[in-house]
C-alpha cells in the first residue's frame, strides 16, 4: 500500500459523485446499487487504511509553505473508518428513503462530495489544505439542505452558510495567527503554548472546530434544519459527519497544536462552553414537540460532553471526549434514522399525533430503544461509559460544577428521551396516523447495525478504547501515568457512577410526574418544567429568536445600513444642496439616497476624497 | 515679465468669463479668448508650435464644435443657472486665490528638482524620435473619437421606429 | 511580435467600418475573433521566451531611422496582454449572437477593438505621459461603447462616466507633469532613478494621492466609485463584461500598482493609505450590493468590492499579498466577465434584469443558470473554484503582514458576498418558475458558448490552480516585488 | 528660474478651481463641459510652463500637442453625448440626469 491510496480516499468519492450524478433520474436500481457498492468501496478502503496506520503524502504545491500533505496516523486512520462506515449506512439507508425524491442525483453528489471534502479534512497535513476542504464542507451542507424541498428550506441553507461561514473565517483567522507565531503550515510541526498571539489562534481555531460540532452559540441553524432539510441528511451531517470532523479538529487543536494546560484559561473557556451548551440545548430539547427538532438538540447538547470532556486536558477526560464523539454519531444516527422509518411511514414526526407505533415498528422501535437508552448513559451501553469518563475528567480538574452542569445534562437527557419514546412507540396507540407497517430492510437494517454498535461498545467497551482511543493519547500524557481506561468503566459501584444513576432516576420521576400532570399524553410531560417560573421567560425569548445570533445579525446589519444612510449619506447630501442651491430651497434632494444619480454630487466625493488622501498622506508622512 | 502676467491674468479672467456669462455663445467665446491668450503665452515660453495648435484647433475647432452643439440644442426655457452661485463665485475665488498663493509662497523653495541640461534638437525631431509612441496613441485617440462620433450618431432601429 | 498587441486591434478596427459596409455581420465577427484569437495565442507563446529572458526591451527601426518606440514587456505585462486577450475574445464570441439587436456590428467592433489596443499599449508602455495617452484611448472608446445602445439610461450613465473620468485623468496628468518638473524625464526608469536622487516626500506624497484619485476613480475604489454602478449596468453585457472585467483592472489597479512599484516605490504610507481605500470599497459596496433589485447592478457593485481585495492584496506588499492579489485579478476578470455576460443571456432571454420578476430559470435554461453558479461561486470564494484560492491567499497574507483588523473586514465582507452572490443565484435561477417565462428558451449558440469557455477557464483554473499559479502569477508578482527593492523610499 | 514654475503652476491652479467650481455647482450640460475644458487649459499650461521652466520645452510642446489631440477627440465625443442626450431630454439641464441612483 502506497502513499498514494490516500489520494484515493479524496478521488475515489469524488468520481462517484460525478458518476452517480451523470445517471439519469429515472434510472434507479443502477445508481442504487452504484452507491451502495462505492460506499462498500470507500469502507475497503477505511478497513484497509486502518490496518496500515501510517502513511504520507506530500507533494510541493505552492511554495511559500503550502504543500500538499496527507497524512495518515491512528487518529486520522480511526476518523476516516468512522466515516466510511457512516457514508455507508446512510447510503444504504437513502436508497429507500430517497427513492422517490426529485433531486435524487443531486443528493447522491453532495453526500458522496462530503464523503471525499471530509476524507480530505482528516488527512490534510496542511493547514491551508485543511480550509480548503473544511470550506468545501460549507457548500455541501448548504446545498444539502435545499435539498428539504421546503419552503423555508432556502432560508435555513444560507443561515448554515452564514454561520458556517462565520465559524470558518475564524478558523482562517486563527490559523494565520498561528501561522505567523509558528512560522510554519505543516500540521504535524506545530505544538506551541497558548498564550499571547497563540491563545487569539486557540481561540479561532476552537471557534472553527466547534461550530462544525454544532455547539453553543453556532448551533441555532440544526433545529431549523431538522425540519427543513431532509432526515437522512440530518443524521449524515449534523449527527455523524460533522461531529467527527469538528471533535477531530478540536482534539487535535488542543492535544497536538496547542499544549493544553488543566485548569489554564484556555481550558476553562472549552470547560464553560461545553457545559453551557450541554445544559442549554438540553432545555430547549425537553420541551420540543416535534421528534425530529427534538433530537437535533441534543445533538447539540451531546456535544457539550465532548468539548467538556476534552476540555477537561486530563487523559481520561479526553479520551472519554472522543470516545463520546464516536458514541455520539452511532446513536444518534441511529436516532435520527428511525425518526426517518417513523416518518417514512406516518408522513409526520410531531409527538402528538404519534403514539404507540412499537407494535406496528418492532425493529425500528428496538433500535430506537437501544440508541435512546445508549444517549442517556443507561449501564451497560457505550454512553454510560463515555459519559463516566467525561465526569470523571470534570471532577479530577478540581472544579466539580461542570461535573455537576453535565449531570443536569444527564437528567434532562433521560427525562426528554422518556417523553419521545413514550410519545411515540409507546402508550396508547394514536388515532392519528393510519394503521401501518414495519419499514423495509434497507431503512431497519442501518438502525439495527448501529443499535448492535452502541451495546458491543458498552459491554466490550476495551474493544474501542484499546484500539481506538489510547493510542491517540499515547504520545501526550506522562509515561508514568497510566493509560488504562477500561478497568472501571462499568463499574456501578462508584460515587460517580452512583451519582449518574441517581440522575437517571430523577429524570425517571420528573417524566412520570409530568406525565401524570399532562393528562397521561406523554407528550405534555415536560410541561411542568417548561412552566416553571424563571424558565418559561427563557423558553419564550428563546422561540421568539431572541438568542439566535444569525437573526440578531440581520437585524444588526439593517439598523447598520440604516445608520450609515442617516449619518453619513445625509450630511453629504445636505452639504451639496446648501451648496449648489438656495437656501430654503424644498427638502426633497434630502430625502433621495445618498447615490442620488447627481453628477455634482459624485464629484464632490472625488475631490473631498482626494483632499483627504492628500491630508492624510501627508499627516503619516510626517 | 509683465506681459506674460498680463496674458495669464487675461486667461484667468476670461475663463471665469466663460463659466459666468449668461449666454452660451458668449461663454463658448470667451473661452475661445482665453485659449487665444493661452496660445499666446505658449509663443512666449518658447512653444510656437503648441501655441498654434492651441489658437487654431482648441480657439478654433473646439469653439466651432461648442457652436454648433449650441445651436443644435437651442430652445426658448433655457436651463436657469442659480444666481447665487454666480454671486458668491468672487468670494471662493478670492479664498482659493489666497490659498493657492500661500501654498505656492510655502513652496518655493522647498521643492528639489534635478538640474537640468538644455536639450538639444529641433521640436520635429523631439516629436519624431523621442515621443514617437505618443503618435501611435494619437492615431488610437482620433480613432477611438471618429468612432465615437459615428456610433453616437448612428441611424438606430428604434429611432426608426419612432419616426414611424 | 510585442507590437502588434498594439497594432493588430488598430489595424483591424481602421479597416472594420470600411468593410462593414460590404458584410454587415460575417466579415466583422470572423476577423475580429480572429484577431483576439491570434493575440491570445501570442501571449501564450511569449511566456517561454519571456522566462527564459527576462524583461524584453523592443525598440523598432522606421525605414532606417532610429525612432523611439519602446515597450517593455515583462511577466506583469504579459500576465495582463493575456487577461485582456482571453477575456476579450470570449466577449467578442458572446457579442456574435448578442450584437444582432443593437446592429452596426462594425462600429462596435472597432470601438471594441481601439479600447483593447488602449488597454493593451498601456500595458506594455514604460512611459508615464504614455500611460495617460493610452488610458484616454481606451477611455473614450469606453463612453462610446458604454452609450452605444443610445438608451436613456445608457447616455446619462455615460455623460456622467466621462465628465468623472475626465477630471481624474486631469489630476493623474498634472501629478505627471510635476515629477516631469522634478525629474526632467517621464521614463520609469529615469523618473524612479530621479526621485531616488531628490529625497522630496511630500511633494511625491502629494503627486501619489493625485495618482491614488485618478487611476482609483478609474478602479472604481470608494469613494471615487460613484460612476460605476450607473456605467456598468446600462451598457450591453459584453461591454460590462469588458469594463468590470478588464478596464477597471487595466486602467485602474494596473496603472496604479505600476507607478507605485516602478516609479514611486511602495512605502508603508502608501501600504496603509490603499488598504484603508480598499477595505472601505469591499465593505460599502458590499453592503450597497445587497441592497440591489436590478441583477447588473448587483454585480456592479461587486466589482467594486471585489477590486478592494485586489487592491488590498497589491497594497500589501508582500510576495503572498502580490500573489493573492494578481490571482484575484484574473479570477474577477474571467468570473465577473462570465457574470455579465450571463446577465445580458438572461436579458436577453427574459427581457428583465429585475431581480424580483424573476425566478426558477434553472429549469428552463440549465445552461445559463450553470455557468452562471459556477462564476458566481468563484468570486464569492467557494472551493474549490479559483476565487475561493485567491481570496484565501490574500486573507493569510494580511495576516501574515500582522494586519487583523484588515483580515477581520475582509473575511466580514467575503461573507457578505456569499449572502448576495446565494441572493443572485436564488432569485434569478431557483425557486418557483415565473409564469411569464414558461416559453422561454435556452440562449444562442454563441453566447452560451462564450459562457460555457469560460466558465471551464474558472473551473480549470480552480482545480489545477497549481500550474497556472506558477507560469502566470508567480512571475509577474516576482516583477512587482524585484520592483520594491530597486525603487527608492520616499517616506517611513 | 525655478520660482518662475510656481507662478505658473499658481494660474493653472485657478485655472483647476475655476472649472471645478463650474463642474460642482451648475447645471447647463454646455457649461459643465466649458469647464471641463477650463481645467485642460489648466493642465496644458502647467506642462508648456514645466518644460519651459526646466530646460525641456520641445519635450513639453509635443507632450502639449499630443494632449490638444486628446483633448479635441473627448470634446467630439463629449458633444455628440450631449446632443443626444438633448435629443432624449429636450432639456440639457444636468439635474434631471439623476434616473440611475441606489
Amino acid at each position: 500500500m502506497t502513499a498514494t491510496t490516500l489520494l484515493w480516499t479524496i478521488l475515489f468519492p469524488a468520481a462517484a459523485a460525478i458518476v452517480l450524478f451523470l445517471i439519469p433520474t429515472k434510472v434507479k436500481l443502477i445508481r442504487e446499487v452504484l452507491a451502495v457498492l462505492a460506499s462498500v468501496v470507500s469502507l475497503y478502503l477505511g478497513f484497509a487504511l486502518f490496518s496500515v496506520k501510517n502513511l504520507a503524502l506530500n507533494s510541493d504545491w505552492l511554495g511559500l509553505g503550502i504543500n500538499f500533505d496527507l497524512r495518515l496516523y491512528h487518529f486520522s486512520a480511526f476518523i476516516l473508518l468512522a466515516l466510511s462506515g457512516f457514508l455507508f449506512l446512510i447510503v444504504l439507508y437513502s436508497t429507500v428513503k430517497m427513492k422517490d425524491h426529485p433531486r435524487i442525483r443531486e443528493y447522491y453528489l453532495y453526500v458522496f462530495l462530503a464523503a471525499a471534502f471530509s476524507n480530505g479534512a482528516v488527512l490534510a497535513n496542511n493547514f491551508i489544505l485543511l480550509i480548503f476542504f473544511w470550506e468545501a464542507l460549507l457548500i455541501t451542507t448548504y446545498a444539502l439542505v435545499t435539498l428539504g424541498l421546503k419552503p423555508t428550506s432556502h432560508r435555513t441553507a444560507v443561515k448554515s452558510l452564514i454561520i458556517g461561514g462565520f465559524c470558518d473565517f475564524a478558523m482562517i483567522l486563527g490559523i494565520g495567527l498561528l501561522w505567523i507565531s509558528t512560522g510554519t503550515l505543516t500540521m504535524n510541526q506545530v505544538h506551541v503554548e497558548p498564550s499571547g498571539l497563540a491563545a487569539a489562534a486557540f481561540i479561532l481555531m476552537m471557534i472553527g472546530a466547534i461550530g462544525k460540532a454544532g455547539a453553543m452559540p453556532f448551533h441555532t441553524w440544526i433545529p431549523d434544519a431538522a425540519l427543513d432539510a431532509p432526515v437522512s441528511f440530518m443524521a449524515f451531517m449534523p449527527a455523524s459527519f460533522e461531529k467527527l470532523l469538528g471533535i477531530y479538529l478540536l482534539a487535535r487543536i488542543s492535544l497536538d497544536f496547542f499544549e493544553l494546560k488543566v485548569q489554564s484559561t484556555m481550558s476553562l473557556v472549552l470547560m464553560i462552553i461545553g457545559a453551557a451548551t450541554i445544559v442549554l440545548a438540553v432545555f430547549m430539547a425537553l420541551i420540543q414537540k416535534d421528534f425530529k427538532k427534538l433530537l437535533s438538540f441534543h445533538a447539540i447538547s451531546q456535544v457539550g460532553y465532548m468539548i467538556l470532556g476534552i476540555g477537561t486536558a486530563i487523559p481520561i477526560g479526553i479520551a472519554g471526549g472522543i470516545f463520546h464523539m464516536i458514541n455520539h454519531a452511532m446513536y444518534k444516527c441511529g436516532l435520527f434514522l428511525s425518526a426517518g422509518s417513523v416518518e417514512h411511514r406516518t408522513g409526520t414526526t410531531e409527538l402528538k399525533k404519534l403514539g404507540g407505533l412499537a407494535r406496528e415498528m418492532p425493529w425500528t422501535a428496538a433500535g430506537f430503544t437501544v440508541c435512546a437508552l445508549a444517549i442517556s448513559g443507561v449501564w451497560p451501553l457505550n454512553g454510560f461509559v463515555s459519559k463516566e469518563m467525561v465526569f470523571h475528567g470534570a471532577l479530577e480538574t478540581g472544579l466539580p460544577i461542570f461535573a455537576i452542569a453535565a449531570w443536569v445534562g444527564a437528567i434532562f437527557t433521560f427525562a426528554s428521551f422518556l417523553k419521545a419514546g413514550h410519545s411515540v412507540f409507546f402508550g396508547q396507540r394514536s388515532t392519528e396516523v393510519a394503521k401501518t407497517k414495519e419499514s423495509p430492510a434497507p431503512i431497519v437494517l442501518p438502525i439495527l447495525i448501529l443499535a448492535v454498535l452502541c451495546i458491543t461498545f458498552g459491554v466490550y467497551n476495551k474493544l474501542p478504547l484499546e484500539n481506538f482511543i489510547q493510542p491517540i493519547l499515547a504520545g501526550h500524557v506522562e509515561a508514568s501515568e497510566h493509560l488504562d481506561f477500561t478497568a472501571h468503566a462499568l463499574d456501578l459501584f462508584n460515587p460517580v457512577a452512583g451519582i449518574s444513576v441517581l440522575c437517571l432516576l430523577i429524570a425517571l420521576g420528573l417524566h412520570f410526574y409530568g406525565w401524570k400532570r399532562g393528562d397521561k399524553k406523554p407528550y405534555l410531560a415536560s410541561e411542568p418544567i417548561h412552566q416553571l417560573p424563571g424558565l418559561k421567560k427563557l423558553y419564550d425569548l428563546s422561540e421568539a429568536r431572541f438568542f439566535d445570533l444569525y437573526e440578531q445579525g440581520v437585524k444588526f446589519l439593517q439598523w447598520l445600513s440604516g445608520i450609515l444612510f442617516r449619518f453619513i449619506d445625509r450630511p453629504i447630501d445636505f452639504v451639496y444642496e446648501k451648496a449648489v442651491t438656495a437656501v430654503g430651497r424644498t427638502f426633497t434632494g434630502l430625502l433621495q439616497k445618498a447615490h442620488n444619480g447627481q453628477y455634482a454630487n459624485y464629484l464632490a466625493w472625488t475631490i473631498g476624497g482626494l483632499l483627504v488622501v492628500v491630508w492624510i498622506i501627508l499627516q503619516l508622512l510626517r | 515679465m509683465v506681459i506674460q502676467i498680463i496674458l495669464l491674468c487675461g486667461l484667468v479672467i476670461f475663463s471665469g468669463l466663460a463659466i459666468l456669462l449668461r449666454d452660451l455663445i458668449k461663454a463658448a467665446l470667451s473661452l475661445a479668448v482665453a485659449s487665444l491668450f493661452l496660445g499666446l503665452i505658449f509663443f512666449r515660453l518658447g512653444a510656437p508650435y503648441a501655441g498654434v495648435f492651441e489658437i487654431s484647433v482648441v480657439a478654433g475647432l473646439i469653439t466651432v464644435l461648442f457652436a454648433l452643439t449650441i445651436a443644435l440644442t437651442k430652445k426658448e426655457d433655457e436651463v436657469q443657472e442659480n444666481r447665487l452661485v454666480k454671486v458668491i463665485f468672487p468670494l471662493f475665488f478670492i479664498l482659493f486665490l489666497v490659498i493657492d498663493g500661500l501654498v505656492m509662497k510655502s513652496l518655493l523653495t522647498k521643492v528639489p528638482a534635478l538640474p537640468s541640461a538644455p536639450e538639444g534638437g529641433s521640436f520635429g525631431l523631439v516629436l519624431w524620435k523621442q515621443r514617437t509612441f505618443d503618435l501611435v496613441a494619437q492615431v488610437g485617440v482620433i480613432f477611438a473619437g471618429v468612432l465615437a462620433v459615428l456610433a453616437l450618431f448612428r441611424k438606430t432601429g428604434k429611432d426608426e421606429e419612432k419616426d414611424e | 511580435m510585442v507590437f502588434s498587441f498594439i497594432v493588430i486591434p488598430l489595424l483591424v478596427a481602421a479597416f472594420l467600418p470600411l468593410i462593414g459596409k460590404l458584410s454587415k455581420k460575417l466579415i466583422p465577427d470572423v476577423l475580429t475573433n480572429a484577431a483576439l484569437a491570434y493575440l491570445v495565442i501570442n501571449a501564450v507563446m511569449l511566456v517561454k521566451p519571456l522566462l527564459a529572458r527576462g524583461t524584453i526591451l523592443r525598440n523598432i527601426n522606421w525605414f532606417g531611422e532610429q525612432v523611439n518606440l519602446t515597450v517593455a514587456l515583462d511577466s506583469f505585462s504579459l500576465f495582463m496582454l493575456f487577461t485582456i486577450s482571453l477575456v476579450s475574445l470570449c466577449i467578442t464570441i458572446f457579442s456574435v449572437d448578442y450584437l444582432e439587436h443593437y446592429g452596426h456590428k462594425a462600429i462596435f467592433y472597432a470601438l471594441l477593438l481601439v479600447m483593447i489596443a488602449g488597454m493593451n499599449g498601456l500595458v506594455l508602455i514604460p512611459d508615464l505621459f504614455s500611460i495617460y495617452l493610452f488610458l484616454e484611448v481606451a477611455a473614450v472608446a469606453s463612453y462610446a461603447l458604454v452609450a452605444f445602445g443610445l438608451g436613456y439610461d445608457e447616455l446619462e450613465a455615460s455623460f456622467k462616466y466621462l465628465m468623472l473620468s475626465v477630471v481624474a485623468s486631469a489630476f493623474a496628468l498634472l501629478s505627471i507633469t510635476i515629477i516631469f518638473g522634478m525629474t526632467g524625464s517621464l521614463s520609469f526608469q529615469a523618473v524612479a532613478q530621479g526621485l531616488q536622487d531628490l529625497q522630496a516626500r511630500y511633494v511625491v506624497g502629494v503627486c501619489v494621492a493625485f495618482f491614488i484619485m485618478g487611476f482609483g476613480l478609474k478602479a472604481a475604489l470608494v469613494p471615487f466609485h460613484a460612476w460605476l454602478p450607473d456605467a456598468h449596468p446600462s451598457a450591453p453585457a459584453p461591454i460590462s463584461a469588458m469594463l468590470s472585467g478588464l478596464l477597471i483592472k487595466v486602467s485602474g489597479v494596473y496603472a496604479l500598482f505600476r507607478i507605485v512599484y516602478s516609479v514611486v516605490g511602495l512605502t508603508p504610507v502608501l501600504t496603509q493609505v490603499l488598504l484603508a481605500l480598499g477595505t472601505i470599497s469591499m465593505v460599502v459596496a458590499a453592503l450597497l450590493a445587497l441592497g440591489q433589485k436590478d441583477l447588473k447592478r448587483m454585480l456592479a457593485y461587486s466589482s467594486i468590492s471585489q477590486v478592494g481585495y485586489i487592491v488590498v492584496g497589491l497594497a500589501l506588499g508582500t510576495p503572498l499579498g502580490l500573489l493573492g492579489g494578481l490571482f484575484h485579478l484574473f479570477n474577477h476578470a474571467v468570473a465577473k466577465g462570465l457574470l455579465f455576460l450571463n446577465s445580458g443571456s438572461v436579458q436577453h432571454i427574459t427581457g428583465t434584469r429585475n431581480l424580483e420578476e424573476l425566478g426558477g430559470l434553472d429549469k428552463k435554461v440549465p445552461l445559463t443558470a450553470g455557468t452562471n453558479l459556477v462564476g458566481a461561486l468563484s468570486i464569492a470564494g467557494v472551493p474549490p473554484l479559483a476565487g475561493f484560492w485567491s481570496k484565501l491567499i490574500i486573507i493569510m497574507a494580511l495576516i501574515q503582514a500582522k494586519e487583523f483588523a484588515y483580515a477581520l473586514v475582509a473575511i466580514l465582507a467575503s461573507i457578505l458576498t456569499l449572502w448576495y452572490y446565494l441572493l443572485i443565484q436564488r432569485k434569478a435561477f431557483f425557486g418557483p418558475l415565473n409564469e411569464k417565462f414558461k416559453q422561454v428558451k435556452e440562449a444562442p449558440f454563441w453566447m452560451s458558448a462564450a459562457c460555457v469557455i469560460l466558465a471551464l477557464i474558472v473551473i480549470l483554473v480552480g482545480v489545477f490552480f497549481t500550474p497556472f499559479v506558477k507560469t502566470w502569477i508567480s512571475p509577474a508578482a516576482d516583477v512587482l516585488a524585484r520592483g520594491i527593492q530597486h525603487v527608492l523610499t520616499w517616506g517611513i | 528660474m525655478s520660482n518662475l514654475w510656481f507662478l505658473y503652476l499658481f494660474f493653472s491652479a485657478l485655472l483647476i478651481f475655476i472649472g471645478l467650481y463650474c463642474l460642482l455647482t451648475m447645471r447647463n450640460l454646455i457649461r459643465l463641459f466649458i469647464a471641463v475644458e477650463i481645467i485642460s487649459k489648466g493642465v496644458s499650461l502647467a506642462i508648456v510652463a514645466t518644460g519651459a521652466v526646466k530646460n525641456s520645452v520641445l519635450l513639453a510642446q509635443s507632450l502639449a500637442i499630443t494632449y490638444i489631440v486628446v483633448e479635441v477627440s473627448l470634446v467630439a465625443t463629449a458633444l455628440a453625448l450631449i446632443i443626444n442626450i438633448y435629443k432624449k431630454n429636450k432639456s440639457l439641464d444636468v439635474r434631471i440626469l439623476s434616473k440611475l441612483k441606489g
